[in-house]
């Protein structure tokens, strides 16, 4: 006798996810994962100008705001053969950088920490512990006993106030909360201070795209041109405050992300053994040395990881029509030529096909998991179903002997007194999020000095416009867009013909990792990590299942696809 | 334009030029409210972060409008700078949160800015505050 | 055959129908820059006097007939007809107050040729019977007499004696294989015996081989007057017969100006061919004798003269610097009209209003643009090269008392040949 | 409807494409409804080309001659000014240019945006009086019809939108561009079934009017 | 229940000072677009206001409008969900999730029917569309908004989609996407377009309600006018270049590295109303046309399809070149045809016209 477990809305996610876990007992022995709303974009871009996909791609997702937005003018780039000067590629590395630091700090405060931390055990807490412990762990100026009992005052007046606002009805003096009260002091205040930081931090994308979420990208370059003796470009004082940016993150990641990060996790070390699910990881690698877009001088390299085998990395082609492709067995849409098949994005379809691929009429209670529950694809590679994101790339790292990552992996091992296996699991996941927001935020550094040296070096070149008029295109052409987004490996494929889009498939890092079973039954990534070694406490209080599906940072919008006007399905409703 | 007493020509800002345009407007907006406030006495407040400057123009305009003799700090929900510009009765008046960013910057054409002047109702209590403070004096004894 | 009839005319009309016309068309704006140009207007400040209103039969046929819109206008009733009533109301716009001086067709901003419309109108008129009885009148006898005035060839005989014996010059008469055939009009032949003698002198003494023909003298054409193409051309046609029967290899047009269009332009169309012959003006005849030095002058005139250009031969053909080469050789003291060559006004007796009594009124007050125009330069005696041109201005002159004699430039020159 | 934007978009997309559309086929219906109806041939000896004079008419025509300016100098100068205000406003500013470059990929460097201003004030001014003029000379009044009215306000409409929408005098914006595209769109509609058509048929007609006069000589 | 406490009260507990106060009065002016004048006002406003309950309900959106909300810096997110609001229902930023989250829903709409502010991003599908093709916990979107729409005081659209349809809305349309106004008929509605709306517009609109317990004065698509009263052209500190007819022509061109109106590189600033070239993003760190980003006109509605983003405002939003081309060629057969039937009828005129006799002449006379 198994019991359906729901968990929807999975809240702190970007989008709209749905979990349902079959139990057995205690333990979870199917889990099914759904992404429950759709809105058609690959169909809207079609005919559209490829210029401008990257404002409707970006608007995929608001979270990881600027990578669909890259991804998009990559796959028109490479479409066309575009070249972009040196200065814009090193401007794009900051920019991603810096969303890769924005977003896994807000990620790990924001939207999982909640997972990990008690709000409520913090009124228990010794502001004078709370900032004895601060202090054994980092050197971050703010540690004062006084500080930590604003922070309670403040929370206590909230508390007090009877209006719990978004903390209420937290699983609050859950069993599974292990932090002492003055961790969770110092993690709610940390809460707060990230909120304030984040603000500081993405000052930089505001810099070189004017606005912050959905900076402004362009084909051929960046929008923002350098002039040293004009007010109005990138000058010294605009690049002043990019360093000041680069400062405020890498002090905040060394001095509070990643004490906190390490310090949460001792005491979550059963975490290590749980949640690990596929064991197979994709990476299409990114963040270029120079101004081409060449996989050789990838920071993150490129490569697949099968089988926990770290010891042979698999390169991917993006073209090939046989290595990545998406099924739809339990996604509620149609392909003309059959649904047991895979397509790869060049010839994808987005055909909705709600009532007849099996969704259940709303209000519903459960859904039909036998035929379509999602509309989420689930994309494969080489018919593997493969986890991509962070800990996909310290692997790789890790794999291919990148030093800093071995040195930060180690040590973080060995502080917890963990195998190197503990890396396999939701802990894992967490912990691999923040160790690359050390690397790429030390690696701002790099990008930061290279671009100045371009332009003492007199080199200001920012935006190609040789392919810029859609008059010097090739009558088709197509191309792939590809980028390590936060939650992983991100394409974009796009036809264009006569100037326009033909056809555009984005397959996305939420993908990979919450698509639904494919043809052969084999679950996504979301759904193998619940089902490996998690059991619940407290049914009522599925905790758990938060914990493994949020160690994803799920952005769920990014991952469903759109809808073809072809069919029966498209409604056109236009109320004016 | 403004007064006599304006920093040193030859060090301002060239006038005219598109960047400009936008400061150029303030002051006009300066000079009106201090004509004003010598004949009616009525102080008047400018919201500096709702003007479209162009980048550098408020930069410009600061310096234009120089420094005078008094400075201030006040400290409540984080700093607040106030000064005087070299314009007598032209007064700069930065609000800061608790994180040094600036919430508004306004111009106050004032004998002095509202933010310096204590409370009224703080007043009523001053009596009863040095009262508390000479008794803790007189119980800690000096 | 049929009677005139409105839909005669209308056929008329349509057949009349070109590009250009089209073109025209499309383009006036209802500016009234035209009226500007008008005389007739001018002088009486009446604005249906404005040219391209005088166009408007014209007009309706081609937006109702030749335009898509206008025949969708005009099934929906909103174009209106060509009646025979607005023909009948048209008759005094196209002949009385229109000298087809072309004024018009040189001022217009957008470029619309009135005049070569208004030529095409007429023919639309005569043919649905609505031509001025005064017209009618001289087209007959020039078809049925050779000459609008009803002139014979022996009163012309008896000009020719005359000036054979006041000259002691033969006067060549159907001489064959000449280099010139010349043409007279009636008018001149009774009112100005004088150009024939001065013609007989002038040949003579630059040795120039000519010759009248007994079967055609006339070169005047009241079929392009009245608006006829089919008069006209058997008019030329008469001309065209004589000229190859005497093997000439030229044909002089006198001082009349319609005669020289007629001729010149108008002639190889209407007999459908080109000429065997070349036209000339007797203006550019003598011009070209004066440049080959084959005319020796001896004293010049030296009271103060102007000049008329007609405006047939200056505006409508382009004869202009010869008659001013030919002043200069025999006047010292010629000043030109303030608006003169092709910017000329028209003396207000052209296009076929000279012959139609009706019109007598609108004849003088259009004059009187002529009269201001002398007023202003105040020449002692006028030069013009044209009969009616020259008639116009005598009688105008004196009904407004100017004591201003005219003269014809040919017989100014003659009377300036060094004897021999 | 009721929605400006959504306005805007149908001035700027559909009913676009529909002027242009109705004023491509118009124009081109009129013009081959004048150049197909021919000349008959000319026999008479030419004292000049036709060629050369009627191309000459074209652009000297474009000037009066002393004469009519002295008789009629408002029609010479206000027609000017607002012809060449019309064309200043139409084809140097730079919103036009770019909209031209668009549709046939030709551009040219426009004009500052005061100097269009203040050209397309004039010619307001310059209409305005032209129409007052019409009606009172009484030539103009004789000769104008109803079309002629209309074709004033049709001319006079994208002049005054485009004003009243560059000057922000009414709201809210993509109202004040649509009525101004509109108003646009109406006068190319406009333009081949009216007297409109001289925009292209006055060179024509210059052309013929240059031609027969140079075939005999006179320079017209 | 302790929820009742006012701001003022709130404040002074946090030991806020009342010169204190009078600075958050001020900032609070300012970040309304209110005239600094205006502070005193807010000050007594301030000192009643209460914490209104949010329900914050999102449908087929991106979440860039949550993620904007936290980049307000005055006031900032922390001070808006600790001080100024109580944010029951938030699917990014709540504890809760699955049931529990629904839970908060149902008892904040319980606790405070009639009154609590129904804040929606995103479109959802219309009555007519497909309810499964977006859902939360088995809800469909419409279904959820009519329900909590029942008990709100009033509705706050935040971004393009709510308030206008937004992405989902965009040419074809595939869902069925509607917007919030196309569903509320008898509550009000504050339309906060955007994609996504300038943080501080957000945070603006929300202290705005707090302090007058009012909606702000809208415009006829029901904005606030303080924030989309004018146009960013008419803001824009690059409009004197408009004006004198300078423009970038391409994105490192000398123009735009002068920082010229980037009129040609398809900005829409003209037909934009917004706050972003007075407020700022980011904490008036840049804007899109100050980083040299042309307006994307993302505020308005329709924005999506009003032509390419990189076409000058004047150029059509899309040039059917097959249409006019056909139109043109339509245009030349009827104009050919009129001619055929029209030489038709000259050449019968021609041939239809009777010469005209001196005889008959004659006879008339």
């Amino acid at each position: 006798m198994t019991e359906r477990v729901v968990v929807d809305p999975i809240t702190r996610i970007e989008g709209h996810l749905r979990i349902e876990a079959e139990l057995s007992g205690d333990t979870i022995i199917g889990a099914y994962s759904s992404g429950t709303m759709v809105r058609g974009i690959e169909t809207i871009l079609r005919g559209r100008d490829p210029r401008d996909a990257w404002a409707f791609t970006q608007r995929i997702c608001g979270v990881c705001t600027l990578v669909h937005g890259i991804a998009a003018v990559r796959a028109v780039e490479d479409a066309l053969g575009y070249e972009i000067p040196a200065n814009a590629q090193l401007i794009r590395n900051l920019m991603i950088g810096a969303q890769f630091v924005h977003d896994h700090v807000m990620h790990f405060y924001h939207l999982h920490a909640l997972d990990w931390v008690d709000i409520v055990s913090a009124l228990q807490a010794d502001p004078k512990q709370t900032s004895a412990l601060a202090q054994s762990i980092s050197d971050y100026p703010k540690s004062s006993p006084g500080y930590f009992a604003d922070v309670q005052r403040r929370l206590k007046g909230f508390v007090e106030g009877g209006q719990l606002g978004i903390f209420a009805n937290g699983y609050w003096g859950h069993p599974a909360y292990r932090l002492p009260a003055e961790a969770n002091l110092m993690a709610v205040a940390h809460y707060l201070e990230a909120l304030a930081w984040q603000r500081d931090a993405a000052r930089l994308l505001t810099i070189f795209g004017g606005k912050n979420p959905h900076p402004n990208f362009v084909v051929g370059g960046v929008t923002s041109p350098i002039d040293l003796d004009s007010d109005s470009a990138l000058n010294a004082k605009r690049l002043a405050q990019v360093r000041t940016i680069i400062d405020g993150m890498q002090t905040f990641v060394d001095q509070v992300y990643l004490p906190d990060t390490l310090a949460i996790a001792g005491f979550y070390k059963d975490w290590a053994e749980r949640g690990e699910g596929l064991g197979n990881f994709l990476c299409y690698g990114d963040l270029p040395a120079g101004a081409a877009l060449d996989p050789a001088t990838f920071l993150f390299p490129r490569g697949v990881i099968l089988d926990r085998d770290l010891s042979r990395l698999h390169d991917v082609d993006l073209h090939a029509d046989d290595e990545i492709q998406e099924f739809i067995a339990h996604s509620w849409y149609d392909y003309s030529a059959g649904n047991d098949q895979g397509l790869h994005p060049y010839d994808g379809e987005t055909n909705l096909s709600y009532d007849a691929r099996g969704g259940v009429a709303p209000p519903y209670r459960q859904l039909d998991v036998a035929q379509g529950y999602s509309w989420l694809k689930s994309p494969r590679w080489k018919g593997r179903s493969v986890e991509v994101g962070p800990l996909a790339r310290v692997l790789m790292l890790y794999a291919s002997g990148h030093e800093q990552t071995r040195g930060l992996v180690d040590s973080a091992l060995a502080r917890l007194d963990l195998p190197v296996e503990a890396l396999f699991s939701t802990l894992g996941r967490t912990a691999a999020r923040t160790l690359e927001t050390k690397v790429i935020a030390d690696a701002l550094d790099g990008w930061y000095d290279a671009l100045i040296g371009n332009v003492r070096a007199g080199e200001l070149a920012t935006f190609n416009d040789r392919l810029w008029e859609p008059a010097t295109w090739p009558r088709e052409a197509r191309g792939a867009g590809f980028m390590e987004a936060p939650r992983g490996a991100l394409g974009h494929w796009i036809v264009i013909e006569d100037g326009r889009i033909a056809n555009y498939q984005a397959v996305v890092p939420s993908t990979w990792n919450a698509g639904p079973r494919d043809p052969d039954g084999v679950p996504g990534a979301y759904e193998a990590a619940l089902q490996d070694n998690t059991q619940l406490v407290d049914a009522q209080q599925p905790l758990e299942i938060l914990r493994t599906i949020h160690s994803f940072d799920p952005c769920i919008a990014c991952a469903v696809h759109l809808s073809d006007p072809h069919t029966g399905e498209s409604i056109d409703i236009r109320v004016t | 334009m403004t007064g006599g007493s304006v920093s040193d020509p030859a060090t301002m800002p060239a006038a005219g030029g598109p960047d400009w345009d936008a400061a150029k407007a303030i002051l006009n907006e300066v000079r009106h409210a201090l004509r004003h406030f010598v004949a009616t006495g009525e102080s008047t407040l400018i919201d500096l972060r709702a003007q479209p400057f162009a980048p550098g123009d408020l930069e410009r305009l600061l310096a234009w409008l120089g420094r005078g003799e008094v400075e201030a700090r006040v400290e409540a929900l984080g700093p607040t700078r106030v000064w005087e510009s070299a314009v007598p009765g032209v007064w700069l008046v930065d609000h800061r949160d608790g994180d040094d960013q600036r919430l508004t910057l306004q111009i106050e054409v004032a004998e002095f800015p509202e933010i310096l002047r204590s409370p009224a109702q703080d007043i009523e209590q001053a009596v009863a505050i040095l009262d508390a403070r000479l008794g803790a004096a007189a119980d800690g004894g000096p | 055959m049929s009677e005139p009839s409105i839909e005669r005319g209308l056929q008329a009309l349509r057949a009349e129908i070109d590009a250009p016309v089209a073109a025209f068309f499309s383009s006036c704006v209802h500016c009234g820059l035209c009226a500007q140009a008008c005389p007739f207007y001018l002088e009486t400040g009446d604005p249906k006097y404005t040219p391209v209103l005088k166009l408007e039969p014209l007009r309706r046929v081609w937006e109702r007939e030749f335009t898509l819109w206008g025949r969708i206008k005009a099934g929906l009733g909103l174009s209106p007809k060509v009646t025979d009533a607005l023909l009948a109301e048209w008759e005094e716009l196209l002949y009385d107050s229109c000298t087809m001086c072309g004024r018009c067709s040189l001022v217009c901003p957008v470029g619309n040729d009135l005049q070569y419309m208004i030529r095409k109108a007429r023919e639309g008129m005569v043919a649905s019977g609505h031509a001025p009885e005064g017209l009618i009148g001289a087209a007959v006898r020039a078809v049925q007499t050779g000459s609008p005035m009803g002139l014979q060839w022996k009163t012309l005989e008896v000009q020719i004696r005359h000036v054979e014996s006041s000259t002691g010059l033969t006067v060549p008469v159907d001489v064959p294989d000449v280099e010139y055939l010349v043409l007279l009009s009636s008018m001149e032949i009774i009112n100005f015996p004088e150009y024939l003698e001065a013609i007989a002198r002038i040949f003579d003494h630059a040795g120039v081989g000519w010759t009248l023909s007994t079967d055609c003298f006339e070169a005047t054409n009241a079929g392009v007057q009245i608006g006829s193409k089919d008069i006209a051309a058997t008019l030329v046609q008469r001309i065209v017969d004589a000229a190859v029967k005497l093997r000439v290899k030229n044909v002089i047009s006198p001082e009349c100006g319609h005669a020289y269009t007629a001729v010149r332009w108008e002639g190889p169309n209407l007999i459908g061919r080109p000429y065997p012959f070349h036209v000339y003006h007797i203006i550019e005849v003598l011009d070209a004798l004066r440049a080959a030095g084959r005319l020796r002058t001896e004293g010049k005139e030296t009271d103060r003269l102007s000049l008329h250009d007609p405006c047939n031969l200056a505006r409508k053909s382009g004869v202009i610097q010869e008659q001013r080469n030919l002043m200069d050789l025999v006047a010292e003291n010629f000043v030109d009209l303030e608006e003169h060559g092709r910017y000329q006004w028209c003396c207000g007796a052209g296009g076929g209003v000279s012959s139609n009594e009706r019109a007598d009124a609108l004849r003088r007050a259009a004059f009187k643009r002529k009269k201001a125009q002398i007023e202003a330069v105040e020449p002692e005696r006028m030069v013009t090269m044209c009969a009616t041109c020259r008639t116009q201005l005598e009688e105008g002159l004196e009904e407004f008392n100017m004591d201003i004699p005219v003269v014809g430039l040919t017989e100014m020159l003659a009377e300036h040949l060094v004897e021999k | 409807m009721s929605d400006p934007m959504a306005f805007l978009l149908w001035v700027k997309g559909p009913m676009f494409n529909w002027a242009l559309a109705i004023f491509a086929l118009g124009t081109l219906a009129r013009l081959l409804e004048i150049f197909l109806l021919g000349r008959r041939p000319n026999y008479a000896e030419p004292r000049g080309g036709e060629w050369g004079p009627g191309l000459r008419t074209v652009l000297t025509r474009s000037v009066a001659d002393p004469g009519t300016f002295q008789r009629a100098p408002f029609d010479v100068l206000v027609g000017w000014i607002w012809h060449v205000g019309f064309l200043i406003a139409l084809l140097l500013f730079i919103p036009h240019i770019e909209l031209i470059q668009a549709l046939i990929g030709l551009g040219w460097p426009g004009l500052p945006n005061p100097v269009v201003d203040a050209a397309t004030a004039v010619t307001l001014v310059a209409l305005v009086a032209t129409l007052i003029h019409r009606l009172r000379h009484p030539v103009k009044r004789h000769l104008s019809t109803a079309e002629d009215y209309l074709i004033w306000t049709v001319t006079f409409l994208p002049l005054i939108t485009g004003y009243l929408a560059y000057h922000r005098l009414i709201g809210p914006y993509p109202l004040a561009l649509g009525l101004h595209i509109l108003a646009a769109e109406i006068f190319l509609i406009v333009l081949p079934f009216t007297k409109l058509t001289h925009i292209f048929t006055a060179f024509i007609a210059r052309w013929y009017n240059g031609a027969i006069f140079g075939r005999k000589g006179v320079q017209s | 229940m302790a929820a009742s406490k006012t701001l003022g009260e709130r404040l002074r507990e946090r030991g806020v000072s009342r010169r204190g106060f009078l600075k958050y009065c001020a900032a609070t002016a300012s970040l309304m677009a209110l005239p600094p004048s205006m502070a005193p006002a807010i000050a007594a406003a301030l000192e009643r206001a209460r914490r209104p309950s949010v329900i914050w309900l999102s449908f087929q959106e991106c979440t860039g409008c949550t993620e904007s909300l936290t980049r307000s810096f005055s006031p900032t997110i922390e001070d808006l969900i600790l001080d100024v609001v109580s944010l029951d229902y938030h699917h990014t930023l709540q504890a809760a999730s699955g049931e529990a989250a629904e839970r908060a829903r149902e008892e904040a709409m319980r606790a405070h029917w009639g009154e609590y502010l129904l804040v929606v991003d995103g479109s959802l599908p219309g009555p007519r569309a497909n309810p499964g093709y977006s859902t939360i916990a088995g809800i469909s979107n419409l279904q959820m908004l009519e329900e909590a729409l029942a008990g709100a005081a009033a509705v706050i659209a935040i971004g393009t989609c709510a308030a206008f349809g937004g992405l989902p809305q965009a040419r074809p349309n595939p869902t069925g996407a509607v917007s919030v106004s196309d569903i509320v008929t008898d509550k009000p509605v504050i339309n906060v377009p955007g994609c996504p709306p300038v943080p501080m517009v957000i945070t603006g609109v929300l202290a705005q309600y707090l302090v007058f317990g009012q909606l702000p004065e809208l415009d006829e698509y029901r904005r606030p006018r303080a924030f989309y009263g004018q146009a960013i052209h008419d803001r824009c500190y690059r409009r004197p270049f408009y004006d004198k007819g300078l423009f970038a022509e391409t994105f490192d061109d000398e123009g735009a590295r002068a920082g010229w109106c980037l009129y040609r590189l398809g900005c829409k600033g003209p037909s934009t109303y917004n706050a972003c070239a007075t407020m700022r993003w980011n904490g008036g760190t840049s804007w899109p046309v100050e980083a040299g980003a042309p307006c994307l006109g993302c505020s308005e509605a329709s924005f999506w399809d009003a032509g390419g983003f990189y076409r000058a405002l004047s150029v059509p939003a899309e040039i059917d070149g097959a249409r006019i081309l056909a139109a043109g060629a339509v245009g030349a057969v009827v104009g050919g045809a009129a001619v055929a039937l029209t030489r038709r009828r000259v050449r019968a005129g021609e041939q239809a016209r009777e010469p005209v006799t001196v005889d008959e002449l004659e006879q008339r006379q």
